[in-house]
């Protein structure tokens, strides 16, 4: 909706020439993925409200080496403040280093850093405690008995990984009689997991729940599961709480969702970034914690 | 005694050669046919009539762009921009299926023409400007990802009159609705590329430019026509999709270009140009499809998947030109 | 006031990059005749007929006046539609389509005035054209199955197709033999009677003065002259065509024949030939008659190891060899140049040096990196030395005239330094000069000591040039003949079985 | 008189025609040039040292990757695994780099002989099964990005000795490492294409596999070297990339491929084979390596750089078009 902060930089080719602005960099890890959009909404919004800054926005299109060539831009453009949105937590090492090396602060969003002791301040919440508080509702509502089946992000992004690790983790430890009987990969995207979950439900696997490691692919099995007749008979539930995902929620054709909050974590991002770069002292952890969104819950989240 | 055994020796050979045209134009099939076998009996789901429709319907998205894809690589082209299309469109699509706004008719034309748009600027650049295809289309793949972002600013849109979800999601006489698009677009397309003066033209120009030349075929309008074809259908391919997913998503379809690809050189279409057929197009995409549902309804590893889903693709063409020998 | 020309050219000029193709030339062709037009490789005549056809623009200032109106033709569609049609010397057919659809290409039958294509009938009008034409070929043949000699017959079947008032002819003989030459002259009559006009281009002597009424005269870019047939003998065109008295077309030259250097045994595979068996020994002619499709470069492409032999041995100095890649072939120092100069020839985007180096380029390399000084200064003398004509060595050999082309693969195989150079219709589309230092060449090889083997569809050439000669007919080798006993019916009679 | 006017007329046309063969060599270069002064007066930080270094490391792999792509496309034929195959070099370089382990010319040697072992795998395919290199490539596109998802189970694998890092993040005389790298390939290619026999045929085979194969040119073993050595410098990225990011990632690398033969493209390198020069490719790389800097420095929204990006990808090459003519 706010386009001004980046606008106004268009307009301006000569940054050096406004000494009291400060300029903050933001390398997010892809534009195109439905949290980030939100997130870069908080943004924007934040810079939007404060004064004597400006932010420039990249995007990495998630790929690490990509997102360390806008890092090294940024440095080439004597930022004030970065903020990052690692695509890869332990593939940002080194840009982690040349960012400290070059003396500008750090601070990270949404994912905390490999080398986090190198960044100022990290503003975000834990992937790995959203996939907990799904699969202990999912867990719940299924008696701690049945089979589950698991709609995973993309290979190795880190979110994939760490809330499949909650996944499992929280069946290793609270409901030792549900059983994990596929796991493939939706690449977060709604088309491929409505595929996937078609194949499922027409293979011979007994399903009672199919957990996704994001919304969007909840979504498409949700989808799938509608139009082969069997959606009574299983729980669905996703991560991020985005608007579509809500109605689906206060429509009753999702079972949870959770609540990551885009838009605190990219506004508290920015906000943490203005008062570094101005000098101001900051917090080494700024939490945001997710929160697990029930059906009668929704209307909180629904604007 | 001599001149009989001549004679016998020609029928045999004739027999041999018809083997052989058959085997030309149908060993695709026959490993086709090898595959599902294989799979019907790995997995009894398989042969499901339900899960034959959910092939069907998985693969008409990816079938629709391939068969404009095929007369594209036909004039010996190549259109990489077919995925970001598909969003674009159905940004667009989703954004005129608003309730209440327009009838729902304006959405699916709309939608095909922007696809149609795309193709034509793509065709128009690739022979006007006699730039290899490859970047003319490399550029509409990141131009048109840019401007379904753009247009929706990054957002899916949805919300759209419930009855827009029976292109992909209805049924007609209890078989689903895509399924009778695929076989009309498949049957128009077929037509087109064997039985009008058009069709002839798109093999003509893609076996020998210089033929078509000398024989005062404009190619420049048939390309542009060609593309402007494909684009149509890439287009009606979006809407499909923005209906299958009730949204609109500006970041969906990416890598369509080469599964629609994949499946056009499966089918036996040439990459030098001016070989190929619908019918192989169509037995492509079925094996894509078919290796996509199996290898998930056999519960192979999601990683081992990817393994064996390569080795198929490439042994399936390996086995398909053994056969032509 | 209607004129007596059917086509007045007039002060055209044709500039491509780095060369003046021609210059302000003209061309007058009378209603009814056949009009030759000669001149050496790279002269203009094919570019000449390339602007009337609407190939290539010409530059500004000239003008074309067809049936007495001046016209402006901007793509081949104008001028087919005006009337005029052209086989091209550059064969083109489209490989995966039938014959039918190659003839009707452009202007296909439909049912009524619907979009349906009717490939009955347009099978069914090609099956009456050939039988017109006296071809006997299946109209659903693919082009690709086609030997070279039945593209050009479905080429020119195709030119004729068109009812054209103007018919032009550019080497349309270059791929066939003498009794489709003679076929084709039939049919040329024919159409002059009714009136059609034909510009006829060939390099071949004896049928220009068959066939010719008029003929024009190009050398380099620029016009000689039109003279009426009867006012020419080959000498005078000659030397109006290269502006100097040129000697004997076939200069056969005394050379010591020696030792048997390659013997073919039984050669044979399956639906190409059977039964092969010949000797050439050094210092020898070999030539190989035959009619169009009679096996002659199949048993050569086997014999240089482009295909697979079913049955058969190949002795080189009496020793066995075993062939099973063309660089094995070479390795034994033997040489083919093909018959199919675009197909199996040219590298089309490559330069004329390295058109010319490429099957010799251990010699210009020590260790894999090449020495340019050797490559550049060897590579240009042997382009001087056969007189091609060429801006540069850096020029593409896409851009050389057809004729030129074909001096740079002989240049080429040269380059290899061969024993035994095996020639594919050596001289298709060269003119008389070039043809007639080819010819001086392969005996100057053979005096040396080389045993060359020509495949030959010119008669008169075989019979010029060989000291013995092999007839094969139907994939059989049906006579053979010394240079003494070898006739033109002699041949003949044996050619066709 | 008169002789002298046509020997002043020759020298006049000489000079044109070298001033055309000029112009066709050198002409992306000069689009580049203009590319960069506008950029430099868009932008004040563009020219900085510092900025040109990024400029240079941050191509430098594609650039490599390219440079192969530039042999394979030469011959006719096409590489889509190149992505993928960085990721499983990655990974595999990665784990044999860890300290205390093996020495560290093990992870550099061993990357790139994985890298070549896949060149040599596809090139193996495409020329003794003869099937497209489109679908050779895409299945090991398929296949490589699911061995290295294997490998290393879907993570990042880190720890590595720090020595490693030199590879990409060293400076030799305040040069960055990379651009020796991608000097060294440079040369040692361009030596390759256009000084060896080797590099004679790359070109014959691409110009005329027929005339090619009655030269006496073995076409198998020369293509098979050519998607050998495309493979090992993709190797070498592999490494590279490995080495700049200080972790092997098994989801690396996606769409490289197409940034690589893009950048072949835009340098000239034409996909009917037989054509193209290292140096263009060169050249291409920058241009796509100054575009995404220079868009990002100037703080073109993201969305909107794709629009830019994606015409003036395609606004270049017809530019060199035109200046051909
Ligand atoms: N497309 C082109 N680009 C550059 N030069 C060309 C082109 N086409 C022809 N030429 C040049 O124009 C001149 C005339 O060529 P043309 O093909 O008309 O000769 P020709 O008289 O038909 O010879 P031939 O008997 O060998 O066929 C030659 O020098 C040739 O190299
Ligand atoms: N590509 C092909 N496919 C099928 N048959 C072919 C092909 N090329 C040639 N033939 C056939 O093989 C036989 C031998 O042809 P070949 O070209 O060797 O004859 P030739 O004596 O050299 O005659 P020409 O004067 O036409 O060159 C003929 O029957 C011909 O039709
Ligand atoms: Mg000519
Ligand atoms: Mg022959």
């Amino acid at each position: 909706t706010d386009k001004k902060a980046v606008d106004s930089n268009e307009s301006g080719p000569s940054p050096t020439t406004k000494n009291e602005t400060k300029k903050i960099g933001v390398a997010i890890a892809d534009f195109s993925d439905q949290f980030q959009v939100y997130l870069m909404e908080g943004m924007k919004d934040a810079a939007a409200n404060l004064d004597g800054i400006e932010v420039v926005y990249v995007d990495a299109k998630y790929d690490a080496n990509k997102q360390m060539a806008q890092v090294e831009n940024f440095i080439a453009q004597e930022m004030d403040a970065i903020v990052l949105m690692a695509v890869d937590t332990e593939a940002s090492v080194p840009m982690v280093k040349a960012i400290k090396d070059a003396g500008i602060p750090l601070i990270s969003v949404n994912r905390k850093l490999q080398n986090q002791e190198l960044a100022v301040s990290y503003v975000g919440s834990d992937s790995y405690i959203s996939g907990r508080l799904e699969m202990e509702a999912v867990g719940e509502a299924m008696g701690g008995q049945g089979n589950i089946a698991i709609l995973m992000g993309s290979f190795g992004h880190e979110p994939a990984i760490l809330r499949t690790q909650g996944y499992k983790d929280v069946i290793a430890e609270k409901y030792p009689d549900i059983k994990v009987v596929a796991e493939e990969t939706g690449d977060w995207y709604r088309d491929k997991g409505m595929e996937i979950a078609e194949n499922w439900l027409q293979s011979n696997l007994v399903i009672n729940a199919i957990v996704a490691n994001n919304d969007e692919m909840a979504l498409g099995a949700i989808k799938a599961a509608e139009d082969a007749g069997v959606r009574d008979k299983l729980i669905i539930a996703g991560i991020d709480a985005t608007p579509e995902a809500l109605e689906y929620l206060k429509a009753g054709r999702l079972d949870f969702t959770v609540f990551q909050d885009a838009k605190g974590q990219g506004g508290g991002s920015i906000e943490v970034a203005a008062k570094v770069a101005k000098g101001e002292t900051v917090d080494e952890l700024y939490d945001i914690p997710y929160v697990l969104v029930r059906p009668e819950d929704v209307d909180k989240y629904l604007k | 005694m001599k001149s009989e055994s001549i004679v016998e020796k020609k029928n045999n050979e004739q027999f041999k050669a018809m083997l052989n045209i058959f085997m030309k134009k149908y060993a695709i099939l026959l490993i086709f046919i090898v595959m599902v076998i294989i799979l019907s009996i790995l997995s009894p789901a398989f042969l499901r009539p339900r899960n034959i429709m959910n092939v069907f319907r998985q693969i008409s998205i990816i079938a629709v762009i391939a068969m404009g894809v095929t007369f594209i690589i036909i004039t010996g082209g190549i259109d990489l921009s077919s995925g970001s299309v598909v969003a674009l469109v159905a940004v667009v699509a989703a954004s005129l299926a608003h309730p209440n706004q327009f009838p729902l008719i304006f959405a699916i034309i709309g939608g095909m023409l922007v696809g149609a748009l795309t193709g034509c600027i793509s065709g128009t650049i690739v022979t006007k400007q006699k730039i290899p295809a490859f970047i003319a289309t490399l550029g509409m793949m990141i131009v048109a990802r840019g401007a379904a972002l753009i247009y929706s600013d990054g957002r899916p849109i949805t919300n759209f009159t419930p009855s827009f979800d029976f292109i992909s999601g209805g049924y007609i006489f209890g078989i689903p609705t895509p399924i009778y698009i695929l076989a009309l677009v498949t049957v128009v397309s077929h037509i087109l590329l064997k039985h009008t003066k058009f069709g002839k033209y798109v093999y003509a120009i893609g076996g020998n430019s210089n033929a078509a030349l000398v024989s005062g075929i404009n190619s420049t309008r048939v390309v542009i026509m060609v593309y402007t074809y494909a684009g149509l259908l890439t287009g009606l391919a979006g809407v499909m999709l923005a209906s299958r997913l009730s949204a609109g998503q500006p970041t969906a379809g990416v890598g369509y270009e080469l599964d629609a690809i994949a499946a056009a050189t499966i089918g036996g279409v040439s990459h030098s140009g001016g070989i190929g057929t619908i019918f192989g197009t169509i037995v492509g995409a079925l094996i894509i499809g078919v290796l996509n549902n199996g290898l998930d309804l056999l519960n192979v590893s999601a990683y081992w998947q990817q393994i064996i889903k390569g080795v198929i693709i490439v042994g399936a063409v390996i086995m398909d030109k053994r056969k032509n020998r | 006031m209607t004129s007596e020309f059917i086509l007045e050219m007039s002060q055209i000029s044709k500039t491509f990059p780095g060369v003046k193709a021609l210059q302000e030339v003209q061309l007058n062709v009378r209603k009814g005749t056949v009009h030759s037009l000669m001149g050496e490789n790279g002269a203009g005549k094919s570019t000449l007929m390339k602007i009337l056809i609407g190939i290539h623009p010409a530059d500004s200032g000239g003008q074309i006046l067809f049936k007495g109106n001046p016209v402006t033709i901007h793509s081949t569609n104008d001028a087919l539609g005006m009337g005029i049609s052209m086989i091209h010397q550059e064969l083109s057919p489209v490989p995966f389509m039938t014959i039918s659809e190659n003839i009707f290409l452009g202007r296909e039958s439909t049912y009524g005035k619907s979009f349906w294509v009717n490939d009955k009938e347009m099978n069914q009008r090609t099956e009456e054209l050939l039988n017109q034409l006296e071809i006997s070929l299946d109209p659903k043949m693919l082009m690709k199955d086609l030997s070279i000699a039945n593209t050009q017959m479905v080429e020119i079947a195709k030119a004729i197709s068109y009812n054209s008032e103007l018919i032009i002819m550019d080497e349309p003989t270059s791929a066939i033999t003498e009794k489709e030459v003679k076929h084709l002259f039939k049919i040329i009559r024919g159409l002059k009677d009714k009136g059609v006009s034909i510009i006829y281009i060939s390099h071949k002597m004896d049928e220009i003065f068959k066939i010719s009424d008029d003929i024009t005269i190009f050398r380099d870019g620029q016009y000689i002259g039109t003279k009426h047939v009867d006012e020419l003998d080959t000498n005078k065109l000659i030397s109006m065509m290269v502006g100097r008295e040129l000697k004997e077309m076939f200069p056969k030259e005394h050379a010591e024949i020696g030792d048997i250097l390659l013997e073919a045994k039984n050669l044979s595979r399956k639906g190409f030939f059977s039964n092969i068996s010949f000797n050439v020994r050094k210092g020898e002619i070999l030539g190989f008659a035959g009619l169009m499709g009679a096996g002659r470069t199949e048993v050569m492409e086997s014999i240089f190891g482009i295909t697979k032999l079913d049955e058969g041995e190949i002795f080189i100095h009496g020793n066995k060899v075993n062939i099973r890649h063309p660089k094995d072939a070479i390795g034994h120092k033997m040489a083919l140049l093909t018959e199919d100069r675009k197909l199996t020839g040219c590298f089309l985007p490559l330069s004329v040096r390295d058109n010319i180096a490429i099957a010799s380029m251990d010699k210009y390399t020590t260790s894999g990196f090449i020495n340019p000084k050797k490559i550049n200064t060897e590579c240009a003398e042997a382009s001087i030395k056969l007189n091609v004509k060429t801006p540069s060595m850096e020029q593409l050999i896409k851009n050389l005239s057809g004729g030129n082309q074909q001096k740079v693969l002989v240049a080429r195989w040269l380059q290899t330094d061969p024993e035994i150079l095996i020639v594919d219709e050596p001289t298709r589309g060269i003119d008389v000069g070039a043809k007639a230092e080819i010819h001086r060449l392969l005996c100057q090889l053979a005096k040396a000591g080389k045993a060359v083997i020509m495949i030959s569809s010119e008669l008169p050439e075989v019979l010029g040039m060989s000291d013995r000669v092999v007839v094969m007919h139907n994939g059989k080798i049906t006579g053979e003949v010394k240079r003494d006993e070898a006739t033109q019916e002699r041949v003949m009679e044996l050619a066709i079985g």
